[in-house]
């Protein structure tokens, strides 16, 4: 067998050390019922090389990256790695160990782990910030029911119609069986970001949080003081929810705002798209709320000789401490991914990830200009954006077959969950888009 | 620069963090003739003017800093790694080979359906995979992890019942379950009733019906359960469950044990979780990410989370039109990435490797029990499934605890089994060997125990300080918690 | 098994050897329904039964052994590896993706040019670039390593000089070459007449001249020279050569230090080596594989070996028919993975990160060598290049000697430099910490080196009996070459 | 700069600890002749992205064998390598260290070595094996050279004919210049094999060595007793050379035969073709020989506190002791293609790879025969062969087009190097020829 080394002797010999004379006797003592039709129908094993080709053949009927030109955003991008990432990733001492819960033979995943929550903390300016979650999608849930937890008597949730429509429906499925908790969607106003006077009015004291994209899904930038201001004013908490966290090396950090819980998706930060997963949720919030934060976090100690190490820490808000009572019944997370970008920012450094912003906005502005100039496409909204924005583009349905026998996926149709967008697209470009391929683009849209 | 006296040992020290390494304008980052642009475009006051503290550092040093950081970890292609209801089993390089072609790697989840038919057949495969393996009917791959599969797997039950009229308010978890079954039960809204385990270790019929009634929406079960025994009653107990109107809900994170052995859908479940990064070799990455996959009987085939993948011919669409579905509980398709692992070992073993799999896991653990019986207290002694519960009750009497022999086995170059859980067994010991290990190995560590026992009497002390050779000693967890210290922080001046 | 005692250090323990581990009959291969088939078709004869002592382990086993293996190694990516004549820089990892790229690494050199022409631009434009970098006219990338490019050279020099009438008898090689020249040499069919350098380390025309007489054939010189020490008077000494019809070859393994400072091709040189795993950045794996292209100014071109890459049009063919040709020295294309890795270099840095590279590596050189200066004894007190000399005289006194302090700088966690080389410096430390190391790394250095001269002062016999921290103690050498051991065998019984 | 380190502040402070002021201080002592024009003239920098791009498109102008079929020895061969291989050799552990000559840091390094060498020995059945040479042809050179120190009078060295051409034009190379050695080259016979009568009669006592290849470039198994029986006789060492070392995993290994020298090239034992390099040359003989031998041996021994360990050892032959009187030149070695190598046999092991062996040998002897009666191919040989063979192919020269439109390269034409096997083609089946390859390259041979 592929992985398992027992030859028939050593079989021989344990089954007769253990007093027994056939594998079979191991399991002899499950009543008949339930094994009598074990037998699992697939077929046999196969070789390593008839793997890799199998493998090969079913990756080959995909479109990637690669080969086609993506102008896909909304909450996964395609984005430089360096090749240490998976350098550092690849070190099967991080990839092959479990959660570190024996401090002294972990010392490399938890000093990483406190890197990476120092790291969420400086990126977002934020207070603390967790060992990470499942995806951003999860995170802003997470964060929702955080909130309902500081917050026990309200009962309302102000979502941002301009939230990523996936999160929304992520946070409606985890409140659906929570009882009682009204959500209030709250509409975009013509800017493409959350209406701010819709907010000012909704937010009063049965509003528990708000929660607001930045960047929104429309990749729009949202000016926080308006909605901190309401929320300040009716004791509300903030809640920012972060899809591009290459955005936040550039744009205002939510801390700075007086954000209360900022979450997000990290796969922008070196994690290849991989259909969407896995990457990681990252969640920061104020201090004072650390004993409500879901997920691991690793803090710092010292050993019995006074030298600096590092342990999980605060683990009774945890399931396997906690119970039921837990602040969330997360025990796996998406460890290795938080190290990739651990290993991502720590290899773009300060002024690597402000320049790799910066480019990211300089081309989807450039390549908007030119969208909007040369293939004469509306734009739907008129606030400051990232590195994502949306157009009109007349008759899309008709014009999509051009694009695709040009190996181009120009950008995400919003109608699917934005009815009032017929015919809008989400247009993402970041620095993986060369030169050539915005001339394609604009090319196609023009109708050449 | 302080003088490494003799034992020091340099070579496995921790390096400095990367927040007090570097130099300010280093950077590793390189892409010349392009500075990127803001101008005017975005109005300062959404910007930022900097990153402070901030990591400042070349390539080498990166490399070199995580690089030193992992040869401070133990991990399962260093060492045997026997983590009681983990399942640290080998996680095959193939796999990783296989995550990251193009063709699986470079997906943006939105692409249109038809442009990736490759990944939406191996997601419809892998679902008609497991579903053969469990012996479920329908199957979603949404779930990130464990945890969430069981939010899931409750959120279907509650949806289910709901839609008869009440989703009822109670959920049945035994003493010897996992944290998350109670937690995930909160989670999804409902109040948890414990049922106790027998002297035996296992759930009688009898104990589940003086607690099941008709507020009672359903029973979490794990079996093997997490002191690796064999629930036999499952099937009474199931049919204690349905005749009151209640569903039945298996934690699969030990389905390592069953494969070919016992498939769940022939025990009355109703609905499970798998666990891929335990039975299905996906690597654990220092603590995720996973899998958590949800299998369920037909009836409640409707209920799963959108985007359903259904076949129509030789093509793979995605169906969102589902009224019954509980929502999404996750962005896209889940943890594409490891899916694809799990479905590369599933193909690689075939039924007859997965078959084998399990009755090996079974093997070792029985032969490991068998070993280290009379020296430790086993705490039951019926025959284990794939992993054995030890207890320090033998070294206590020296003083010596569970933890104190957990952190002698790392002088001896094991990482310890999982140690205090289940909780219904003082001071317990769990070993899971898993089937990837062999004979030598589990003597050596067999070896190891014994003398650890030895230890345990003529020298208790050397036990009780341990460990003396990993790179930190026992470090003060109670300190961690009482001033917490959660990142780096420039010192003020 | 043996009790660990407290401070042993199993967690960096070497495994058994892999014949001493396993079962017989087991095996990771699996290759199902195929058993292959030789049945009458090779006669028994020629037939082995078995291929006794060969491991048998699985999957695991074998991955673990290796990465055990592994953790008992310095390197790079771990450690400061300043091993002066050996240019142990960085290693990036992008070259190691793209040297990965099956359009390089699954090419079969016997596929007709016209179907690898991807492949045959890269040696062409590789073989320009290294033209360009070095000043020489042309170049080739046979040679496997730096030893096999100077019997190349030679080679080419002895096949010119044959040509013109008389291939002559003897090359000049200085005192402090490396030595590969002087074997390389003797390979070549020639004697070696040895030339002094002075008591600044570096080599005057008027000794050359002594010696130079039309019996020689070439002088051999390394620049920088391996004191780290520049010959200037190279010009001159070439003239000398010259004069007598001799040539003039540069062992350029040093060429990291020259990189936009100076030009071999402006030295008169006639023929170089270039170490591509030294300056360009491939990796020495533990000893190889590097390569070592051989440039030569135009006149001896047609004497390199065969087949020459030539350029038509955009097309490129490979030439056979070079009847001055010294003919191959290897087979195929030489090291083409390392050809592709160093490329992968050269277009990465373009000439601005080239110079760039030179000029940091003698930075950190010369900053090295000031922060010793005085606490150990400078070899030569002349500016330094790319690496630095220093010895044990002043450490002496104490009875320690450079050994001493090689040693107990790996209880630093420090790779020692190299030492006793060159011969001509008596306790030679020869110190080349590269430009990839940061100001930070070379502080800490040269913190630990102080703080060894305090101690060897204050306690000598730490220093004299260190390392204490590594995976083993100082080893038994002389034993291993008395009584010979060079391969595992079963135990006779 | 991408691998510099150093910030403008770092130069400032360096430079001025060290008592400058300008880095051009630093070679202001090298007389200015000879730095004024040392000015690089190529283009600058590229970022990794476009490194990456600018070799993805040198990669994609090749023919690969995963794109096209291969039926290519001849010295290099396409076999399956276990994923393990290249994580193995991933480990920067071994791949970013040096010669290990810091044996208590270096014993992983050196364990492999010495393990290396045992499995050399095994495979050979020879008493010593070194760490390696740079290739096939270097080692066979080298063992000429061996040959001739140790029987220094003799000066007739016979080559046989059938040795890879390659290999012979490097011992000739390496030849050349060592003045009066006498190379007689021996024909083949009608089997492919090495004309025995011929070596009887050319092995005298002038004879220092005869070289054949084991099996040879024809893909024949040479029955090595009679010419161990004129070496024995004659006093001459006989020398195998083996390009294909699977084979020694089924055939009878040189040792048992009574060889005093096998070498050969590794490439086929779980390193990538690679256009040939790099691999490895190894190098066994008998143990009376070791002083003799080349490049570097590891040898037990044990640390100051006994235990065991391993350290380079006998290195008096070597360049860096013996300078112009080493037994080779030999510094840099192939080691991390050794180490690939011992990897692969440790993972493929006894059975594993006789297995393969095995698999190749049948493969290759079925697409042969179909070769022969569907395709109406002659064979060219008669001898025993292991996974190539020789075939003709009239007027191969109008049919080659056909091949390379169907992406198939069928095999190695042989009169470049023998004009006497005009349209003929060294063909050679391995494991990863699928079956419909061969169908595919038999359907072409027929005409279809
Ligand atoms: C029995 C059992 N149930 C559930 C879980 C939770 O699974 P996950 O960690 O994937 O969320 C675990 C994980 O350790 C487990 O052992
Ligand atoms: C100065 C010098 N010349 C020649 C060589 C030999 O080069 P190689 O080891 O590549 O054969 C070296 C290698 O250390 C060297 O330092």
């Amino acid at each position: 067998m592929r992985y398992t080394p027992h030859t028939p002797s050593d079989k021989e010999q344990m089954l007769r050390a253990i007093g027994l004379s056939r594998v079979e006797e191991l399991f002899d003592h499950i009543p008949r019922t339930l094994t009598e039709r074990s037998q699992i129908s697939l077929p046999p094993g196969l070789s390593e090389l008839e793997v890799k080709r199998t493998m090969g053949s079913l990756a080959a009927k995909n479109a990637t990256a690669q080969d086609w030109h993506l102008f896909l955003g909304g909450g996964i991008y395609h984005h430089f790695i360096p090749s240490v990432v998976d350098a550092v990733i690849s070190r099967s001492e991080f990839s092959t160990s479990y959660t570190p819960y024996q401090p002294e033979v972990s010392q490399g995943t938890l000093q990483a782990i406190y890197e990476f929550q120092t790291l969420m903390c400086q990126l977002t300016g934020m207070e603390v910030a967790n060992a990470g979650l499942y995806d951003g999608a999860s995170a802003a849930a997470e964060a929702v029911l955080m909130a309902r937890r500081i917050q026990e008597r309200r009962r309302r949730v102000l979502l941002s119609r301009s939230l990523h429509p996936q999160y929304r429906a992520v946070i409606a499925t985890y409140l659906k069986n929570l009882g009682g908790i009204e959500v209030v969607e709250a509409p975009y106003s013509n800017s493409g970001a959350t209406d701010a006077e819709f907010i000012s009015a909704a937010t009063d004291e049965r509003a528990m949080c708000v929660v607001v994209g930045y960047p929104n899904f429309f990749g729009i930038i949202e000016d926080l003081a308006p909605l901190q201001a309401a929320c300040a004013r009716a004791g509300s908490l903030l809640v920012t929810v972060t899809t591009e966290p290459l955005s936040l090396a550039l744009l205002r950090p939510p801390g700075d705002w007086g954000v209360d819980i900022s979450v997000g998706e990290g796969q922008g930060l070196g994690i290849p798209m991989s259909l969407g997963g896995p990457g990681f949720g990252f969640f920061a919030c104020r201090k004072k709320f650390v004993r409500s934060m879901p997920g691991r976090l690793v803090g710092e100690t010292v050993d019995s000789d006074g030298r600096r190490g590092f342990v999980l820490t605060l683990s009774t808000r945890e399931q396997h401490i906690r119970r039921e009572k837990a602040t969330s019944n997360i025990c796996t997370n998406q460890n290795l991914c938080a190290l990739a970008a651990t290993a991502f920012m720590a290899a773009l450094g300060k002024s690597g990830m402000r320049r790799l912003a910066k480019i990211n906005a300089g081309r989807a502005h450039e390549s908007r200009d030119r969208l909007v100039h040369e293939a004469g496409l509306a734009p739907v909204f008129s606030g400051p954006f990232f590195n994502e924005f949306v157009v009109k583009v007349e008759g899309w349905q008709q014009r999509q077959a051009r694009f695709t026998a040009k190996k181009i996926a120009p950008g995400i149709p919003l109608a699917r969950w934005y009815p009032e967008l017929q015919d809008s697209l989400l247009i993402c470009v970041t620095e993986m888009n060369q030169k050539e391929e915005v001339e394609q683009l604009v090319q196609t849209f023009s109708g050449n | 620069m302080s003088k490494p006296s003799p034992g020091t040992n340099r070579l496995r020290s921790a390096p400095p963090l990367i927040f007090e390494s570097g130099s300010p304008g280093r950077s590793g980052f390189f892409w010349p003739d392009e500075e990127g642009s803001i101008s005017g475009w975005i109005p300062n006051g959404l910007l930022r003017e900097d990153i402070p503290g901030f990591p400042e550092l070349g390539e080498l040093e990166v490399l070199r800093h995580f690089t030193r950081l992992s040869q401070l970890n133990f991990a399962i292609e260093g060492q045997f790694y026997p983590l009681g209801s983990c399942t640290m089993k080998y996680n095959p390089k193939v796999n990783e080979v296989v995550a990251r072609l193009p063709g699986f790697s470079l997906l943006h989840p939105l692409t249109p359906p038809e442009l990736i038919q490759g990944a939406m057949e191996l997601l419809y495969d892998l679902e008609r995979r497991l579903a053969e393996i469990s012996g479920m009917d329908a199957v979603t791959l949404q779930p990130a992890a464990g945890a969430q599969g069981e939010l899931t797997g409750l959120m279907v039950i509650r949806a289910f019942l709901a839609g008869q009229g009440n989703p009822r308010r109670k959920i049945i978890v035994p003493d010897t379950a996992h944290g998350t079954n109670p937690a995930s039960s909160a989670l999804c809204g409902y109040d948890v009733v414990q049922v106790s385990s027998n002297d035996r270790g296992i759930i009688e019929a009898k104990k589940v019906a003086e607690v099941m009634t008709e507020e009672v929406a359903a029973l979490m079960l794990t079996n093997p359960n997490t002191l690796g025994l064999f629930e036999k009653n499952i099937r009474e107990i199931a049919d204690v469950v349905h005749q009151k109107g209640g569903l039945v809900y298996l934690d699969g994170a030990n389905l390592n044990a069953l494969m070919g052995i016992a498939k769940p859908g022939d025990m009355g479940v109703d609905v499970l979780h798998i666990n891929l990064h335990k039975t299905f070799s996906t690597p654990h990455g220092g603590g995720g990410p996973g899998a958590g996959p949800v299998g369920v009987k037909a009836v409640l085939g409707d209920y799963l989370p959108i985007p359903r993948i259904v076949r129509k011919d030789d093509h793979f669409e995605l169906e969102e039109a589902c009224p019954k579905s509980i929502g999404r509980v996750r962005s896209f398709f889940g943890n594409f990435g490891i899916l694809v692992r799990a479905y590369t070992y599933i193909i690689s073993l075939g039924s007859d490797g997965l078959e084998e799999t399990s009755r090996m896991a079974l093997l070792n653990a029985n032969y490991l029990r068998k070993r280290l019986e009379g020296t430790f207290h086993l705490a039951y002694s019926e025959p284990c499934m794939h992993e054995c519960i030890f207890t320090d009750r033998i070294q206590q009497k020296q003083g010596v605890t569970t933890l104190d022999i957990a952190k002698r086995l790392l002088d001896y170059g094991f990482h310890p089994p999982t140690i205090y859980f289940p909780l219904v067994v003082a001071g317990a010991l769990m070993i899971e060997p898993t089937e990837t290990e062999s004979r030598e190995t589990l003597d050596a560590f067999a070896e190891a125990m014994l003398s650890i026992a030895r230890e345990a009497k003529e020298n208790p002390q050397l036990v009780k300080t341990a460990p003396h050779s990993t790179p930190v000693g026992r470090l003060d967890e109670a300190r961690a918690a009482r001033k917490p210290v959660l990142r780096w922080e420039p010192l003020k001046d």
